[in-house]
């Protein structure tokens, strides 16, 4: 178990090294002119934030929201799955109605229109 | 002992761990050594890989596209990405005033990072994995995560509102496709009876896209979003955002989100021939290891074929239809696929070839309720939108008139 | 081996970090913050007594899952909160929230 | 000294440190990418522990999910806290003090303990753990009730926040 995570812990580091080793070495051979106008963010647009635009974000926070809850659902979901073949059949139906309940919630923020792109 | 030709690896390993051990080196040195080399090999490979999945892609998009693609460098231009990895390796990096320097670095290291750990757990062939790890697929979905990190970082620090705004546009994508296909996940876990990768590989007698089609379905078109490229290429949409949330990357840091986007592609079609087309599963493959390799390799090119296909083929959503797609016809199909999937499956325990069938035509009836339900509703839209207008309308007098006239 | 009281001295400075950043900040968000960094150091500890003292039931990881769905809804309804205050009143100041006085 | 314990006092000092970053960093962004160092190095300890699913799970949830969502509130308010100077509240002394008590008052306490120094058994039945979570998670006379309320405070949770973060301009 643990030279299990041993192993993916090295491949963690080793995953990190290889791209940022390319582009250190990248950085050593390419050319280095850099100068005021070059170095100016794209089209300089950089204040332009306004209150309608942070008005604009809110639906992308809600699809987040959305998420976490059912990222966190699904975890509670996976022994349930993994105990599958080991388990009766009033039992599959607990985690079914678990199913439902969460399927019941996304009916609600269908109908509420909290999945609408506006 | 098998003989080398048929577990090459194995045997190299045995044979280096004989060597080592024979220069007095203890044996938890040992495994380290081995641990640190195994991994490095592998993801040095699967990087290096993308050399040739470059040329590859460019290749057949060019078919496509009715072009030859590259045909200058080399046989059939098979050494253009080498020659383009040469001029980037040579550019120079432009870092833009007011980036947040640790993060903006970081960024693509994280994008191509979270792509490579994927290979970590995948059984290239009975034997060959870099580990076999219980909980590999919650492994999997975590490393997906850590790629939205990546972009957030990305969007965020290169102090941009074009880049805040692909970030923002792409992290809402990445995230909303990871719902249906995690809870499709869970049916080949229901199936299998476990989230280790190889035992699901172990468990597919019966490889899973027959018993779980609406499953396969929503993790191939999930996965497809999740690479992030035609049709749901939204989060670099030129015309709309610019680049997205790279646009202030240059040189090889631009690269590695290229590399990470082409290494991505090829990673879901690897994971697809994986976790539904039975892996390295075939005829002989028990046997003889190397032959599952080949397998694997063969069902992984077809699935990479049809990603590309859709690639080169599919225009691009628009982001509400894209959303619409996610949250009101894959979400719920997911979810109703696993209910009926877990009802069906469990009366006809011990019977694989009636569990089989009885899965597949639920799936289907399934499939054939959503599509019919959508398409209404579709329909109806389309009745809504394409209503004939006239460009001049009669006055309403003159109309009555020319009616009673004409009856 | 690792000793168990290493895991738990462990997890009662990072419960004291997070107690520390929960009563210090000003931004309602960075408070959050600091009570993941307490429910995680509650997950350290949970684990760790799982590990040495019951390492043969699941009742220490299913007070871990349960931990879990705590901080998830905890987060969600929470930031669903302060995203709503700032529209408002345009500030994520957690003294300046004062709208139950009207 | 094992190389597991020189493991555990890497990750540790990481982490602590990544958490003590994220309760004074100016930038509540900074804080925020550190958060995400200190919830990395828990998942590490998660498998030092031989929790296997729950080290994969923190990366999935805290990391894959909820520091994301606190990332995206941070850019969606930042523009206020920009400029608004020291992020503690001047009683920031007196937050130490009870932090430092309350660490003291739980070092106090595990001293008494006799079981401060016990070390982990070998032997662990780790081949079908997750069935046997996954049963006790559904089983009656287990956690079947906890199971299920979960659910729904977790759906609770979504249905509560949408209803208040939604636009107020939108009907």
């Amino acid at each position: 178990m643990l030279s299990e995570w041993l192993y993916v812990g090295v491949f963690f580091l080793i995953a990190m090294f290889l791209p940022a080793a390319a582009i250190f070495i990248a950085g050593i051979l390419a050319p280095k002119k850099p100068n005021p106008i070059k170095n100016s963010t794209y089209e300089c647009g950089i204040e332009t934030v306004g209150p309608s635009w942070i008005q604009f974000k809110a639906q992308y926070y809600v699809y987040t929201l959305v998420f976490l809850v059912f990222d966190v659902e699904v975890v509670l979901l996976f022994p349930w799955a993994v105990a599958y073949h080991q388990l009766p059949l009033f039992a599959v139906v607990e985690g079914v109605i678990f199913i439902l309940i969460l399927l019941g919630g996304l009916l609600y923020a269908w109908r509420k229109g909290a999945l609408e792109w506006l | 002992m098998t003989p080398w030709y048929q577990d090459p690896v194995q045997f190299i390993a045995e044979w280096l761990r004989g060597v080592l051990l024979g220069w007095g080196m203890p044996p938890d040195g040992v495994e380290l050594v081995l641990t640190v080399l195994g991994a490095g090999t592998l993801a040095l490979l699967a990087m290096l890989w993308v050399v040739f999945l470059i040329w590859y892609e460019r290749k057949l998009i060019g078919r496509i596209q009715d072009r030859f693609g590259p045909n200058r460098v080399g046989p059939w231009g098979i050494f253009q990405p080498i020659a383009d990895m040469l001029k980037i390796f040579t550019k120079e990096y432009i870092t833009p005033e007011g980036v947040d320097r640790v993060p903006y670095n970081l960024a693509p290291v994280l994008a191509v990072a979270s792509v490579l750990l994927i290979w970590a757990v995948i059984p290239f062939t009975m034997t060959v994995m870099g580990v076999n790890l219980n909980v590999g697929l919650v492994y999997i979905i975590a490393s997906g995560g850590l790629g939205v990190l990546g972009i957030i970082l990305a969007g965020w620090s290169s102090n941009n509102k074009y880049a805040l705004l692909g970030g923002f546009r792409a992290v809402a994508q990445l995230v909303s496709y990871e719902v249906p296909m995690v809870v499709s996940l869970l049916i080949p876990v229901i199936l299998a009876g476990s989230l280790g990768v190889n035992d699901i590989v172990m468990a597919q007698r019966i490889p899973y896209l027959i018993s779980a089609p609406v499953a396969a379905l929503i993790f191939f078109i999930t996965s497809m979003a999740e690479t992030g490229r035609s049709p749901f290429d939204l989060t670099e949409a030129e015309s709309e955002i610019v680049a997205g949330f790279n646009i202030e990357y240059s040189g090889l840091k631009f690269g590695m989100f290229y590399v990470a986007e082409f290494l991505h592609a090829f990673t879901v079609s690897l994971l697809f021939a994986t976790l539904f087309l039975g892996g390295w599963r075939g005829p002989l493959a028990e046997q003889i290891p190397l032959l599952g390799f080949v397998y694997l390799v063969v069902k992984t090119f077809v699935v990479y074929f049809i990603v590309i296909l859709f690639r080169g083929s599919l225009p691009r959503f628009r982001i509400d239809q894209m959303m619409d797609l996610n949250w009101k016809l894959l979400t719920p199909l997911a979810l109703v696929s696993l209910i009926v999937s877990a009802l069906v499956a469990k009366p006809l325990e011990g019977m694989p070839v009636a569990q089989t069938l009885a899965l597949l035509v639920s799936n289907g009836i399934v499939l054939i309720l959503f599509i019919e339900g959508t398409g209404k509703k579709v329909q109806r839209r389309r009745e809504i939108v394409g209503k004939p207008r006239p460009l001049a309308v009669p006055h309403p007098e003159e109309q009555q008139g020319a009616q009673s006239t004409g009856g | 081996m690792i000793p168990l009281g290493w895991y738990l001295i462990f997890s009662a400075l990072l419960f004291c970090v997070g107690l520390f950043g929960v009563l210090s900040r000003k931004n309602a968000i960075a408070i959050l913050m600091g009570v993941e960094l307490m429910l995680n150091a509650v997950n350290v500890n949970l684990l760790a007594f799982w590990r040495y003292l019951w390492a043969s039931k699941v009742d220490g990881q299913v007070f871990v899952a349960i931990v879990l769905v705590a901080a998830a809804a905890e987060v969600v309804v929470g930031l669903g909160l302060i995203i709503s205050a700032y529209r408002r009143r345009n500030t994520v100041v957690a003294d300046e929230m004062d709208m139950l006085k009207g | 000294m094992t190389g597991l314990q020189i493991a555990f006092l890497a990750i540790a000092a990481v982490t602590l440190a990544s958490a003590v970053l994220v309760v004074s960093s100016r930038k509540i962004m900074h804080a925020a990418l550190w958060l995400v160092l200190a919830l990395g190095g828990v998942a590490a300890l998660f498998a030092t522990l031989e929790a296997s699913f729950f080290a994969a799970v923190q990366v999935m949830v805290y990391i894959g999910a909820i520091a994301i969502l606190i990332i995206f509130s941070v850019m969606l308010t930042r523009r206020v806290m920009e400029d608004a100077g020291p992020q503690n509240t001047r009683y920031w002394p007196a937050a130490l003090v009870v932090s430092l008590g309350v660490f003291g008052g739980i070092f106090f306490l595990l001293l008494q303990w006799p079981g401060f120094t016990i070390e982990a058994r070998p032997v662990l039945e780790q081949g079908d753990f997750l069935v046997r979570f996954g049963q006790a998670l559904v089983s009656p006379d287990e956690f079947v009730v906890p199971f299920e309320v979960a659910s729904i405070l977790l759906v609770a949770a979504m249905i509560g926040a949408i209803i208040i973060a939604r636009d107020p301009s939108r009907k």
